[in-house]
């Protein structure tokens, strides 16, 4: 029984911590997050210099060899900076696909872009009418001559307006929400036929709808094996879902301590506001939700990491968690810092909208609370 | 006990529920359906023919143009102008100062301020909040020095709705400081907003929208004629106001509306999928906050019918802002829990999602400000403990 | 618009308020909970006397003409007095099946006795496995000559062990949870074949198990029509829940009371634990469920007595406030009183107790936000 | 990071789990499947036999017959003894005042009480609280007056839990007034329940049952060798005992144990009727409560694993005692919620509904007291929001 970090992930925490310290303060990222881009360029190269955008995949892959327990621990690292920069879009999410699923010839040619810092690119798992339910999908892609024609529309892409390469599930057969019969097809993003329409979310990052008109892929576009990508669309959800929660709980930490130091300063009738005991239980809440969230993330991601029972269950649980328990957190937050906690300028407000937009993030509270109501612990 | 309407007040709900479905401009309404802000123009305009219909002074006196409705016609009228999903007044104007100054102002107040509140000419600030103050209201620092025929204030205005447009403003302005208890020596004042020496810095707000300021006032000249009933008695004014916005606060009728249109949002297909009202779960919750809303109607209700039996709204106001505002809340978690992903575009064009449900997640952010704002609802919860149970 | 009760509500207020203060206080309702028969035969000849068990009967029938806000009205008088005496059993469940559904020979046997005070009657709507369904019958009454036999069992009867008449549903046709097919039967509680194991509930009134073993009726013993008993059976119950929720409003206010009145005078750590902030804002949540009770209350008796649209919903959205917020109501009054909250001595624990009991007669919340989610709100 | 066990640690499990199963008593096991209360002598007779298997002094340092067991261990112990459902060790004896004798008390004190503590040869009770002390325990009244040889000890503690069993009894004393603070003077004593002087009377709780007890000292005679430790010092070795209290008030693995039960329940169909798991929303609530309970397992062993690395647990007991008093109320509550109407019976007869589903209301009111006692869940929080918080 250990729950101590290793070496390498507490000198990963601290490198992390020291950039967020001392090169990415609030009013740069809000700088960032309202450039054109949306993120900073320069930022990205620093990440692939550093290393973290190897943190995720095989040294065989050369990558850093990291489990879920190093993401989580890069991913909570990250959340006080409230990292605009596309680590979930592109390492997480394009690069889950690709290392599960990709061919060595692929993994060569995007994979490394990737890990170098040279390829933005991101996995649009989403479409319309599908909210939370991966195996929705309209997309279809058919079969022409050696390759094929894609058509169709995907919601919310991350960062799906700035990505070079977009990873496509799409229908190559079965019913709209059949596991089997899904492709993953990876799409230049400048391709014809295909449109974006980009906007910035409202945590301050960015998203796209994309539409595919006749998008057409060649044969070796295909990543993994034809009508069989769900397998690796659905483990790489899995994934992002326990490292946004890894942030989330990061920004938990964030809020209850931002929120008891404002306490002590702030004062009404004369006192401190953190003299009121109806304030004071209401931030023992916090704390109590900040270490159940901590304990159950840990929880879940040595699950993970073992493959074994319950570690479907495991992202469930943790999900739900962050969903319920960081939602109130966050409410209290803001409630507790009154006028000031719905002002722009205050970095609480910008903490708050992202642990909201986590919890809607690969489905929400009750989504998650649904797959555990279908399943039982294992004993 | 009953809640049946007589023929009178069914034939006037036929009325109101006919000038809201033939007044109402269409450009206003397709505005507000898409939940955006309000425009300025069309918020006047609106005003404007509520005004000529004779229907601006809801609950003024028919001697100052009111409408002398009973309670019973206050309620329909209110009921239909939200499931008309009709603008909201704007409450300072003909909801707060207007009362003020029929109840308080001197004969030459009225005569000169009033028929433009009621015909919505001037838009009209409140200046109660400071920075620093939140919801001590009586901790208030800024102060109108007397200086002959004039004061001179000084000091700093905070939170004030949409001031950025406003052409007059009221505010609470400390006249004294040699008293006993801080709610003493604090005067109503009307502050024409050309006056020199007046600043407006916005406060934008966490979606993002210019909603509220910051007013500075540094030695502006406040003729003694724009000073309200007596000096030193302007928290027993402003009291009754707050109460009086704590009890609008209810928002009842604008949350049962804002429920039918989510029952209808989640009946609805989108792209051949199965509608959001086959999840048991979230139709549950919805239903659940339907109770509570019905529940909160009835006090509202049973709190009416006691006033008009002539008591005061007291405490309950309180209440009532306590539970209107939860709800509110409420709606707007449910609102951005049906919208699933589609709640996240900030801005979105119109392509993406359905339309209004783009806007829930920033409502549902910018809504966080009801329990906070016009005290915040821990100081509605000390109130209660003191006044009602006597703690 | 009129909230304001009747003359004759009033007296009726008033005179129940006077028999609770004056004669029912605390340990006499626990002296007649914990005698052999569970009630006080002088006390409930005192009910007849007064005309309380007339108020739901027609002049017609003999009765007082009272409609759902009389029964509001006496039920929420009594509520105080956590009174053990069977009102609901013969008054409001017999009696409500008869009004209905008896004919004229049947209401003058029986109904002229349960108003005279004379005959303890109850209705076995409940079976073991039914839950809280009331078309969920499994006894059946099978033709035998010119009358039937009944065979089954019957779970949790109020006052099942000491009613002199039991309204037995049995199914004569149709599926086990089919509406149709359910007739009411009049059995003598001594009927040969009849065992009944009689037993104290834990809010200190009675119930019993009732099995029948092919007891015998005669064909005057059914209630209405042959396989047309739901209609009574449902709206009888629907009655049922609204005058247990006017008890359990009753309850809220004096546990409310009780609670703000204790926290005034018990004094920890020097000072009176009602200046406590914390649990200053937990007593306003109670008042504030108490008037949201009370108010919807008044909402759902109206609509039941207009019997118009909502007029189930209105029976479901009381019941589950009562089970959502008076539960909470509950808890906290026994939180808020402590140690002394969890002893028997005290009432606290008592009203807490029968407050729970409710939350679960005629289905817990659950159950009837079921039923809202099921339907939609009439504009 | 990881939770994974040694093979020594495996071989251990295997060895507990086999002694559960081999060796608690038919009739025991059924009592407590019952859900019904355990009878003293019971309870007496499991102690013993896990005495007579060295497994008593679990905490216990083995120079005092203890088992010298790794945290691990008593991890894999507590779990097994749960899932077991085995009787819940009578803490007064084996987990307080043991702990206490064998760390502050005489040599004399230790030779002369751990073995039958140790043997469950002695029932003790616990004297901490008093009437109208509640959480405030620092205000107790109780007074040890000394008088050469003896104390003479005049006073009431309550709730104390099964004190009409209790052969001995650890009591908090008052034994001097003149200090600064009321936490000193205080001295920690043991006495023995037959000395003259002493009146027993029962506390009939909520549900009706016998379970704790006001005892009453008049002029009672307590050898000063009965006095543990250093007069004034009570205070302190009296926290320790209250931390300990607390932390194991968690009841993690036996609220799994009670998840897993209703579980099962919820599996089974009552006469053909359909099983409640079809019920969704049940089944959310349900997989609810495993969340929460698995996220405090999760501290508890945090907590294990820090102090296994040397800290003493601190106010993080606090935590353990809120989170998993909470836990142990929200689970009665699925009980009372799954039994239906058959939670309602009170002191059913056997042929009432399926079983143990008839205690589930008792036990929910009977569990009222876990938030209560132990100091009160609020007082917990106080605690936390000065000692972690700094407010």
């Amino acid at each position: 029984m250990d729950f101590t970090h290793t070496e390498i992930q507490t000198m990963l925490a601290d490198s992390v911590g020291k950039f967020i310290n001392n090169e990415y303060d609030f009013d740069t990222r809000q700088g960032y997050a309202g450039s054109d881009q949306g993120y900073s360029e320069e930022v990205w190269s620093t990440f692939a210099e550093l290393g973290w955008t190897a943190v995720p995949f095989t040294e065989e892959d050369g990558g850093f060899g990291g489990g879920p327990t190093d993401v989580m621990v890069l991913m909570q690292s990250l959340a006080p900076g409230l990292v605009v920069e596309p680590y979930l879009a592109n390492i997480i999410l394009a690069g889950g696909i690709l290392r599960r699923a990709a061919s060595p010839e692929q993994k060569e040619r995007w994979l490394q872009a990737i890990i170098g810092g040279e390829l933005q690119a991101t996995l649009a798992f989403n479409e319309p009418q599908a909210r939370y339910d991966l195996a929705s999908v309209h997309t279809t892609a058919t079969p022409d001559g050696d390759g094929w024609v894609l058509n169709g529309t995907k919601g919310l892409v991350p960062n799906g307006g700035t990505a070079d390469l977009l990873i496509v599930p799409a229908r190559t057969s079965g019913a709209t929400v059949e596991e089997d019969g899904i492709t993953l097809f990876a799409i230049d993003a400048n391709a014809a036929g295909m449109s974006r329409n980009a906007y910035a979310t409202v945590d301050g990052l960015r998203a796209a709808e994309i539409m595919l008109d006749g998008v057409r892929a060649d044969a070796d576009a295909v990543i993994g094996e034809v009508g069989k990508g769900f397998a690796a669309l659905d483990a790489t959800i899995d994934d992002a879902t326990l490292a946004v929660c890894a942030e989330a709980v990061g920004i938990m930490y964030v809020l209850k301590d931002k929120t008891v130091e404002y306490s002590k300063s702030r004062k009404q009738f004369g006192v401190p506001i953190g003299s009121f005991q109806e304030l004071q239980h209401r931030m023992v809440d916090m704390l109590m939700a900040c270490e159940q969230a901590q304990s159950l993330l840990m929880w879940s991601v040595m699950k993970r990491d073992a493959e074994g029972d319950d570690c479907k269950r495991a992202v469930n649980s943790i999900k739900y968690l962050i969903g319920t328990e960081g939602k109130k957190l966050g409410e209290d937050a803001v409630q507790i810092h009154g006028g000031m906690g719905v002002t722009w300028d205050l970095d609480v407000a910008h903490y708050f909208k992202r642990l909201t937009t986590i919890g809607t993030l690969f489905g929400n509270a009750d989504w998650h609370l649904d797959k555990l109501a279908d399943t039982a612990p294992q004993p | 006990m009953h809640v049946t309407f007589s023929d009178n007040d069914l034939a006037f709900q036929e009325e109101v529920r006919a000038f809201f479905r033939d007044e109402l401009p269409d450009d206003i309404r397709k505005a507000m359906d898409s939940g955006a802000e309000m425009q300025p123009e069309m918020q006047i305009r609106w005003q404007q023919i509520l005004y000529r219909k004779g229907w601006a002074g809801v609950n003024w006196p028919i001697e100052y143009g009111g409408t002398d409705w009973s309670p019973v016609q206050k309620y329909i009228f209110a009921r239909e102008e939200a499931f008309a999903n009709a603008p909201i007044v704007i409450p300072f104007g003909l909801r707060m100062v207007g009362p003020v100054i029929y109840t308080f102002g001197s004969d030459e107040q009225k005569q000169r301020f009033l028929p433009d509140i009621l015909a919505s000419n001037v838009w009209w600030g409140q200046g109660y909040s400071e920075p620093g103050a939140g919801s001590d209201l009586a901790s208030l620092k800024m102060r109108a020095d007397f200086a002959g025929d004039h004061y001179v204030a000084n000091g700093t205005k905070t939170w004030t709705t949409l001031g950025q447009y406003a052409d007059w403003i009221f505010c609470l302005v400390r006249t004294s400081t040699d008293v006993a208890r801080r709610q003493e020596g604090i005067s109503f004042m009307l502050i024409d907003m050309k006056t020199p020496g007046i600043t407006v810095t916005p406060i934008i707000l966490l979606d993002g929208k210019h909603e509220v300021n910051e007013i500075h006032f540094d030695n502006v000249e406040v003729p003694v004629e724009n000073l309200v009933g007596e000096e030193g008695k302007g928290w027993t004014y402003g009291k009754v106001l707050l109460q009086h916005e704590r009890t609008n606060s209810a928002h009842t009728f604008r949350s049962e509306y804002a429920l039918r249109k989510l029952r209808a949002q989640a009946a609805r297909s989108v792209r051949g999928a199965p509608p959001l009202a086959d999840d048991r779960n979230f139709m549950r919750k919805l239903a659940a906050v339907e109770v509570d809303l019905k529940s909160l109607e009835y006090i509202e209700l049973r709190t009416l019918a006691a006033v008009t039996s002539g008591r005061a709204p007291g405490p309950e106001s309180s209440f009532l802002k306590i539970k209107g505002t939860e709800i509110v809340q409420a709606i707007d978690e449910l609102a951005m829990e049906a919208a699933g992903y589609y709640a996240l575009p900030y801005k979105a064009e119109p392509s993406v999602g359905e339309g209004a449900e783009t806007q829930s997640a920033l409502t549902y952010f910018n809504n966080r400000k009801v329990t906070i704002f016009a005290g915040s609802n821990e100081i509605q919860k000390n109130i209660i403990a003191k006044h009602v149970l006597g703690l």
